[in-house]
């Protein structure tokens, strides 16, 4: 099975690179972009097949290493 | 004293730290690799800076799960003193012994070169020899020394006295004009709240001898000594 | 049935009559994976072909020399025991197409050739020449390199300490990404690639090998035209992480008594390394490429025998020496395959699914790879430039102001800033004057290190371009209180097959060994970029020196910093 | 309109986070994952209301800007 997990930062945190992208597409012409962010996209494939099991194991790895959530939060897609 | 220097896959500033408690302590550090949970006891942990594995994902969050890790957190609660030095902050807060993250640099570059930090306390076994307010001049090199809290937090550091040092001008002034990083209130390093565990992300250690540049560094490694010998 | 037609021939830039040496060599057709071996084996990058007759002739002795050319890196004695090892090396083709990875997987190269030989990297140098600052690709390439260097050399602590910037239009289409590296080693503990011992495990460790860079040996060899912006091809990427275990782990090892001989897998990997290691033993090697740790499923032949995969090393061990050396590596989280043997055949056999898949000489191939004498015309004489064709300066202030903004005066801080220059605790002076000097560690004393060229004398004379770039490092050891030792050089240059570009690149090399002899400063390493050239521009002359000096002493260093007012200034020389 | 987009490393090129994620689920435990590899997200709020112009604009940010082209893919999720 594959999980998808998108780690995002937290809202009010501050996100330097998605600061830079703003200014940078700014500075290429880019206009109208009133906001830019960034966050990882993290791609598993995992041997588990039962979908209740998988979200709760994905859900410990989050916690445990993929998101640091002081600063982040996470969210996870399942697909067979 | 007896010190131990946890080395992660990837660190790099470990030989330097043992260099720097060797000439302090008249003695050597012992070197730790972080698959022994089981070292023995001693006076002082560092976690040295580097890039430990690689700074993937997020620096620090791989070598936070490392099993000597589990070991110092017990250790820290108990009071021994852990002084962890840009990658070695990193790895403190990543699990929790400090609060707050560190992010990329808010110019997103790498920055190696000297600036100059102010002393906030100098009751701590970490600056005693230091005086409260001090200017002293430290090397920084990070990519993410961006310091990191929730309001709250911030607020509670501030008020507990837990920032050790800040990002200050030659002058000692402290502004965002002497902020290298973007790190909030131009914070350098930060306590827990009993004290005995210090995160920084400037580098003392490189500032030991005369010969390398200087020696503001160096009574930090001697406030330890003398604090704990 | 022939699989070998003339266009996959032509492809593989093998010409007409290379193919005939290779129908010679093997006495019969060779199948594609042979052919591929071929192809990389005496590609310019790897056999030199067109550079080796001037290289012979550059001095690369004396009492301090303990290994000249021809191994991964030339080594010096700097006393009590030591030894520096250093050697520079080009990364600028890949440079060019992917900045980031291109510098660093250049870093990651020349660390490799460093600590191959048994030495600690202590020091790296890198010198950069871009386009013009306001060419449209200049600011990506410069943040992308200059981030590339740092993040590899940053990433495994060895501190960056000196290099050049420099910019002109020759170089917009061709920029120029040359590292190099210091090592330390004890001189009676070096190793070399040279195999011996029939029998012996061929062992391979590091990263696993996946379908990185596959020709791009073959590529860096290649001129440049439009349509190259559209191949991409698969570039590599570098894992610095790995590196610093690779670094840990081999030297680690190179502290037991296991290991016969060693060889880092740079440009044509699997191929290059195993070649070089039987041929400089007179010994044949079977690999079994089923055993080669593989990242991607269904890898041919071709393929492993040409990745260049970063983070690859290939070791003979001793026998019975496999289980200490795959402790060590698996401590470090590094793989581990015994991959071969030695054998007496002086052939290298290579088996797939039980197949012979190649079989080929090793030292027809290694050694008698081809070598053109190409045609050559000396550069004509450029007419003197006069102070008097030049307007004087109205105003001073103005005309100082004029200089020190220009790209090529500016500060190079910026650069330099990025890159941890005092990680390893023994940098004594940073970037920012004539010469980095880096700590023994441990000891008293010093090296010096600085990369000099200045490309618009090597155009206007290339002989006394070539012997001024030697004589600039030289002045810029001597100037932090250093004794200059030796050298190594990065010969960066257009499309050789043009006379006037051979020229060049005879001239530099006579005015080299001109500087090396006056000033008994040999060279011990060095390596070789042609074809920096985009449709039909060269570059201009670019051969880049790289010079290590000693202090005896390290406290008696110089800077160029005024310490106190009052200070007398003094000049001297001609 | 919102814009998401994934920036994931080409097939076949070294990932070398993605390699030391999955060492670290692996002795923290976790077994079963087979691959890990991992990407960016990047969101962006930018002012063009027209599906068909944003995804052209979008297109040439990530050409220009937000994707390395020659190591890795890109795609674009629009969202009113
Ligand atoms: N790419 C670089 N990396 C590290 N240091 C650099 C780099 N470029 C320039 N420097 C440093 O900046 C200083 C000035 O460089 P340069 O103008 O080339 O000096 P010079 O002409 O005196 O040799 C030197 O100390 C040099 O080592």
């Amino acid at each position: 099975m594959k999980a998808r997990i998108h780690v995002t930062l937290k809202n009010g945190v501050l996100d330097p690179q998605g600061k830079a992208i703003e200014h940078t597409l700014g500075s290429l012409g880019f206009d109208g972009v009133n906001e830019a962010r960034q966050g990882k996209f993290i791609e598993l494939d995992i041997a588990e097949t039962d979908e209740a099991k998988a979200r709760e194991t994905v859900t410990a790895m989050c916690e445990k290493l993929l998101a640091n959530t002081v600063i982040e939060n996470y969210s996870i897609d399942l697909e067979q | 004293m007896k010190a131990a220097v946890i080395v992660f896959p990837g660190s790099n500033c470990d030989r330097d730290i043992q260099v720097a408690l060797r000439q302090s302590m008249g003695s050597e550090p012992q070197m730790v690799w972080h698959k022994d949970a089981d070292f023995d006891d001693v006076d002082l942990i560092c976690l040295p800076g580097g890039f430990s594995y690689g700074d993937y994902l997020r620096c620090g969050a791989m070598s936070a799960k490392s099993p000597v890790m589990k070991e110092v957190v017990a250790r820290a609660n108990k009071g021994v003193p852990v002084l962890g030095i840009c990658n070695g902050f990193q790895i403190l807060t990543e699990c929790g012994l400090v609060p707050g993250a560190l992010m990329r640099n808010s110019n997103l570059k790498f920055v190696c070169r000297d600036l100059h930090l102010k002393v906030e306390r100098n009751d701590t076994v970490f600056t005693k020899q230091y005086q409260a307010g001090q200017n002293i001049r430290i090397p920084v090199a990070h990519h993410d020394g961006n310091y990191f809290v929730d309001s709250e937090g911030l607020k509670a550091l501030e008020d507990n006295g837990q920032v050790a040092f800040r990002y200050s001008a030659k002058d000692g002034s402290v502004s965002e004009a002497s902020n290298p990083n973007g790190s909030l209130n131009n914070i350098a390093g930060v306590y827990n709240t009993k004290g005995n565990v210090l995160g920084m992300m400037p580098h003392p250690e490189r500032l030991c001898e005369d010969v390398l540049g200087g020696t503001d560094g160096r009574p930090m490694f001697d406030s330890l000594v003398a604090a704990l010998s | 049935m022939s699989e070998i037609t003339p266009e996959i021939v032509a492809e593989h830039g093998i010409n007409e009559e290379e193919y005939a040496l290779v129908l010679e060599i093997m006495g019969r057709e060779p199948n594609l994976l042979e052919l591929g071996i071929f192809s990389v084996m005496w590609s310019e990058h790897c056999s030199y072909k067109s550079s080796k007759k001037w290289l012979k002739t550059l001095p690369t002795e004396g009492p301090q020399v303990i290994m000249g050319p021809g191994e991964n890196a030339g080594v010096i004695d700097i006393g009590d025991g030591n030894a520096a090892i250093f050697k520079m090396e080009s990364h600028n083709h890949p440079s060019f197409i992917e900045p980031y990875q291109g510098a660093a997987t250049g870093v990651g190269g020349i660390l490799r050739d460093v600590f191959t030989m048994g030495a600690r990297p202590i020091a790296n140098v890198n010198a950069l020449r871009f386009g013009e600052p306001d060419h449209p690709k200049t600011r990506h390439l410069v943040s992308g390199v200059v981030a590339g260097v740092g993040g590899y050399g940053n990433c495994v602590g060895v501190p960056t300490v000196a290099g050049e910037v420099e910019f002109d239009p020759s170089y917009n289409g061709n920029i120029l990404v040359n590292a190099m590296t210091v090592g330390l080693a004890k001189a009676d503990r070096i190793f070399t690639a040279q195999a011996s011992g029939v029998g012996n495990p061929v062992v391979y460790v590091g990263s696993k090998t996946g379908r990185d860079g596959i020709h791009g040996a073959t590529m860096a060899s290649a001129e440049f035209d439009d349509a190259s912006d559209e191949k991409r091809p698969t570039v590599q990427v570098g894992d610095p992480f790995t590196e610093k275990l690779l670094i840990e782990a081999c030297l680690e090892l190179m502290q037991t008594d296991a290991i016969v001989a060693i060889q880092d897998m740079g440009a044509a990997g699997l191929t290059s390394s195993s070649f070089e290691m039987a041929s400089s033993g007179d010994m044949g090697v079977e690999l079994n490429l089923d055993q080669v740790p593989q990242r991607e499923e269904g890898m041919t032949p071709y393929e492993m025998m040409l990745s260049e995969s970063q983070e690859r090393m290939l070791i003979i061990l001793k026998p019975g020496k496999e289980d200490l050396a795959r402790s060590i590596m698996e401590k470090w989280d590094l793989d581990f395959a015994v991959i071969g043997t030695l054998t007496d055949s002086k052939r290298m056999v290579l088996k797939f699914h039980g197949d012979t898949v190649g079989d080929l000489p090793i030292k027809p191939l290694a050694h008698h790879s081809p070598e053109y004498d190409r045609p050559w015309v000396s550069t004509p004489d450029s007419k003197d430039v006069l102070a008097s064709d030049i307007n004087e300066a109205t105003d001073t202030t103005d005309a100082l102001k004029t200089l020190i903004s220009s790209a090529n005066m500016s500060s190079r801080r910026w650069v330099w800033e990025q890159y941890d220059h005092m990680v390893m605790g023994d940098t004594i002076q940073r970037p920012g004057g004539d010469a980095g000097v880096v700590r023994v560690h441990g000891t008293n004393r010093a090296l010096a290190v600085t990369s000099d060229c200045t490309p618009r004398y090597c155009k206007a004379n290339p002989v006394r371009g070539g012997a001024q770039a030697v004589a600039e490092t030289y002045r810029n050891i001597t100037a932090v209180g250093a004794t200059p030792l030796a050298i190594t050089d990065n010969m960066n240059f257009g499309n050789p097959e043009r006379p006037e570009i051979m020229g060049q690149f005879v001239g530099c090399i006579e005015g080299m060994r001109d500087a090396c002899l006056a000033l008994d400063y040999p060279v011990v390493s060095g390596n070789v970029s042609l074809y920096n050239e985009t449709n039909g521009k060269g570059i201009l002359p670019t051969p880049v020196i790289g010079g290590v000096g000693l202090l005896k002493d390290s406290t008696k260093t110089a800077t160029v910093a005024f310490e106190s007012e009052g200070e007398s200034l003094v000049l001297i020389g001609s």
